[in-house]
């Protein structure tokens, strides 16, 4: 489903932040990927969301190389993907229902449709009470999980997530640790950049650790070094 | 529309419809974001109507000029209409003799009208106007011929059918002499023509601003929505979707300056007529402007929201795609 | 200053320091924003542009129209100058006699200035002006009396002053008539007074509408900068050091607008200036227009600035307050 | 040096966020805060810097009561604490370095001065080459430690950390609590939300739990049952 080939992602600033990196993640898997602040894990997730373009090598999604998509072309490729995003990125002045509904308004779904898959969404990450406030009268977990419900309502058959748990406790970590799961196993494939051990260590599942950009590790949660 | 995944489509835009259902569902849906658009106006009256003001005064500047120069055009057009012929009498002739002259030319095919300037009166009218005054009272006799004023019909206009009237007028007994009045005419034509040329630039300068005026608006409130824009593109909207209320937005803005500036425009012409009608007592000269026609009004309003949308589009076809997400 | 805790104070508001340190301080932390201020502009020079583009626009209009109502206020003023006094000859009055009159009227201390027309120039004229033209060739005499206008001293101008100069001028035996012209100044104030009543109004909406111009900009780059103003508020700036830059940003809008419109304008007048002389030719009559002196370039500069001043801070003080970091 | 007393804090909507907390934080103490998702943390740490007036009871900052400070005099207020906040609030315009100075640069400090201890500030955190760099062009983790640096530069009496670590690996985790520690040493109050529990049973430092806004438990580190 996505598969790296010998990608290098050098920044404008000079930085090697992605060093010939190769991984293939198959249809319906979930793996997580982990290493130390600054190791490439948000600039690997960016590379497969075309927010950012590798310098060297091919990225391929479903077979299809990202090299060939143009810009006009990449809104249509980020549709059929659902991303979790560090820093939530919520839409600040739009209701938490408006923020789910965001990729459904922007592919014209019907109104009854976006009500109803809406508030499955939400009623998932356990947030249907506050659909009508706005995020920033949400605590910090509580945006984490307005970004996750706009991440799945479009059932994109691509989830990628950066630190999904960063600001929830261990129980809601869990919790929608199984959400993905749930997804997984109607074969969408789920990739999870986490510095959480714990979390990777109770779950195993295949496990991408980079270290300075380069991929140190790949497979089953092994503690790394650091 | 997938593009990596072929199977995929559960949007609408890939349910099939027909080409009558896909005109209806775009009508409908640009005009719910049209409405969408301007219910976001509407939640921020403050600012909203500060650009709206802004646009309104810069709007009513060049229409404003437009009814100057119209209210003048129809004044000078009241002067300049036909080229005018102005036969001069012999001093001898009678009173009798005069009337029924302008009674035989009031007949001829190429006259449309005859005008009578009686002596008398043009001695009152002298009088008045040189600035000699009493002086002439004490004149023996009326110095003054008799004038007839005569406006030829469209047909003997041009000048060359002109000079055939003033000819055939010249033959007549009691006819001294017959002036065509062209030279006034053309210096009356250069004037108009710079007043004109002077509206027309300030005119050209004023809806420059107002274009600058939306265009920076709408710069401005992309960069005050730029995370949102990033939002927007990373979650997949196209450029397309997110300049359509920006768009919106410029032709409201369009319309309720060219609605503002209706009511700036109107205030003006009424208080300039107010103030010219004090001038009338002086001049006991009828002055009566004319405000803008509803065909006016309405061709006022689709320029102005079509310069919003020009302006509203340089912004934004700029100024959206310059924004790319990162983080 | 710690409000909470009194030994704490390492901040450099806390450094003991002399008046005069103090002084030259603030003026150098200001001169300093303002630099800093300029180069934020200078940073983004496209938008920059814009805004002062759109000012320098609507700032040219009142710069215009001053020019014009300046230039025609000394056209005005050439005309309007002396109560002027029109003296009537009776007509049998001989040419000598005339000459002796002029000479005699030169000593009188009352009296500025003695311009004499001649009845035949004075035909020849009312031939030209009048519009009978050569139908005057058909006049057996000259019916019009020969005329002095004459300029009383500054201090015989009053209407008291110059009504006695009227009496005494009516003594003298050559005279038929003496006339004291009120009237048609009365009308020329009227209309100068129209004229610049209109231009008066026009100015104020156009300064309205830049001390707009500049509050909206600045309002929409504060929204466009609402983050960081929240994450400054967040760290502990005062509303003071956060609006500072804005109005030094909307005193610079203001000053490179000032600028910005003395060029348009001076564009604009040269482009009048050569359509009129177009006229010129016409009319045989030299017209030169009058550009802006540097002391009104300067004054245009201050207001400018102050105006932009006057809009940002109308703007700052409205919305930094608004926005409250909230999260 | 911080007391609670009976506060109560209810938000606009109707939200009962903070119900009757009271606690004391003295001088030169060091305590976590931690809760489920939600519970109050962030509102809590609200009420001290001003960002939030709490609807009934009174915050006391060395003696004096917040309720007293006039919206005039907030900033002041602030620039005695330091404040790390959950979703790092960085100016996104200006480098690394402008940001790491702003308090400084507010409080009117020389130059010299500012240069000399926001390379000290930065030095701590690891982030001394990336000082020029925009805030964009950082990693998640390393914009929190940008916040960090920001927040301890100025030295203040109080430091306040929301979530400091959500965005860091365990190893780097340490590191930033052995930096509170040392400011703690030298009499700064340090108070840390937090739900990183692992994090807290190592530390064994004063632990204030709160649950549904409810002071639950304030005392050693006790293992929550959530
Ligand atoms: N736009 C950019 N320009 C320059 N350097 C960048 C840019 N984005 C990231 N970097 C650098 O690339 C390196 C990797 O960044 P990345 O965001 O991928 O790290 P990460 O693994 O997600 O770390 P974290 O766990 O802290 O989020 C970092 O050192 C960062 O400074
Ligand atoms: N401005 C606000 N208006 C209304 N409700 C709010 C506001 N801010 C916070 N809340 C609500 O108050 C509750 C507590 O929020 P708070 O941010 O204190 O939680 P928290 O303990 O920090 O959670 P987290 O660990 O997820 O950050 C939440 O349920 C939130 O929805
Ligand atoms: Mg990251
Ligand atoms: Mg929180």
């Amino acid at each position: 489903m996505i598969r790296f080939d010998n990608v290098d992602k050098v920044y404008g600033s000079g930085h090697h932040a992605l060093k010939n990196v190769s991984f293939h993640l198959k249809k319906g898997e979930m793996a997580f990927l982990t290493g130390h602040s600054g190791a490439g894990k948000s600039t690997l997730l960016k590379l497969i969301a075309l927010l950012e373009r590798p310098t060297n090598g091919n990225v391929f999604i479903n077979g299809h190389s990202l090299n060939t998509v143009t810009r006009r072309h990449i809104p249509y490729v980020r549709r059929d993907i659902g991303i979790i995003f560090q820093d939530h990125r919520l839409l600040t002045d739009r209701p938490v229902f408006d923020n789910v509904a965001l990729p459904m308004v922007i592919e014209g779904y019907s109104h009854q449709e976006i009500r109803r898959r809406v508030a499955a969404a939400l009623d998932k990450v356990g947030l249907l009470d506050k659909a009508r406030l706005l995020p920033s009268m949400l605590s910090g977990g509580e945006q984490q999980r307005v970004g996750i419900a706009r991440a799945v309502v479009n059932k994109p058959p691509i989830i990628l997530a950066d630190e999904p748990t960063g600001n929830l406790d261990p129980a809601l970590s869990m919790e929608i640790l199984r959400l993905f799961e749930e997804f997984n196993r109607v074969d969408v494939a789920v990739l999870i950049a986490t510095h959480d051990l714990g979390l990777i260590a109770r779950m195993r599942y295949r496990t991408l650790t980079l270290r300075e950009g380069q991929m140190f590790n790949d497979g089953l949660a092994a503690e790394p070094s650091l | 529309m997938s593009l990596l995944f072929e199977r995929r489509g559960q949007g609408a835009s890939d349910r099939k419809l027909s080409i009558v259902q896909r005109l209806v569902s775009w009508w409908i849906s640009h005009a719910r974001q049209a409405t969408a658009s301007l219910g976001d106006l509407w939640r921020t009256p403050g600012p909203s109507l500060m650009t709206m003001l802004v646009l309104g005064f810069s709007l009513s500047l060049p229409a404003a000029f437009y009814l100057v120069s119209k209210n003048g055009a129809q004044v000078a057009d009241k002067w300049s209409s036909p080229a005018q012929i102005s036969v001069f009498l012999k001093k001898s002739v009678a009173l009798e003799q005069v009337e029924q002259l302008v009674a035989d030319l009031q007949t001829w095919q190429q006259i449309q009208q005859v005008d009578w300037y009686s002596k008398d009166d043009a001695l009152i009218e002298f009088k008045e106007t040189s600035g000699f005054g009493n002086a002439l009272n004490y004149l023996d006799d009326n110095p003054l011929p008799d004038v007839l004023v005569i406006e030829p019909t469209a047909a003997h206009q041009t000048t060359s059918a002109a000079k055939l009237l003033v000819e055939a007028l010249e033959e007549l007994a009691p006819v001294s002499l017959v002036k065509l009045d062209i030279q006034w005419l053309e210096r009356l034509h250069a004037i108009v023509a710079v007043v004109e040329d002077t509206f027309i630039a300030l005119a050209t300068l004023l809806c420059l601003s107002v274009i600058l005026v939306v265009g920076n608006t709408i710069r401005l409130s992309i960069l005050s929505r730029k995370t949102e824009i990033e939002v927007m593109k990373l979650v997949g909207a196209t450029d397309q979707f997110i300049q359509r209320p920006f768009l919106y937005a410029g032709i409201w803005y369009g319309v309720f300056g060219a609605f503002l500036s209706w009511i700036v425009t109107t205030i003006l012409l009424w208080w300039i007529e107010s103030a010219l009608n004090h001038l009338t007592r002086l001049y006991d000269y009828p002055i009566s402007l004319q405000g803008l026609l509803p065909s006016e009004s309405l061709f006022m309003v689709i320029i102005a929201s079509g310069m919003g949308l020009l302006g509203s589009w340089l912004s934004v076809r700029q100024h959206i795609r310059a924004i790319e997400p990162t983080s």
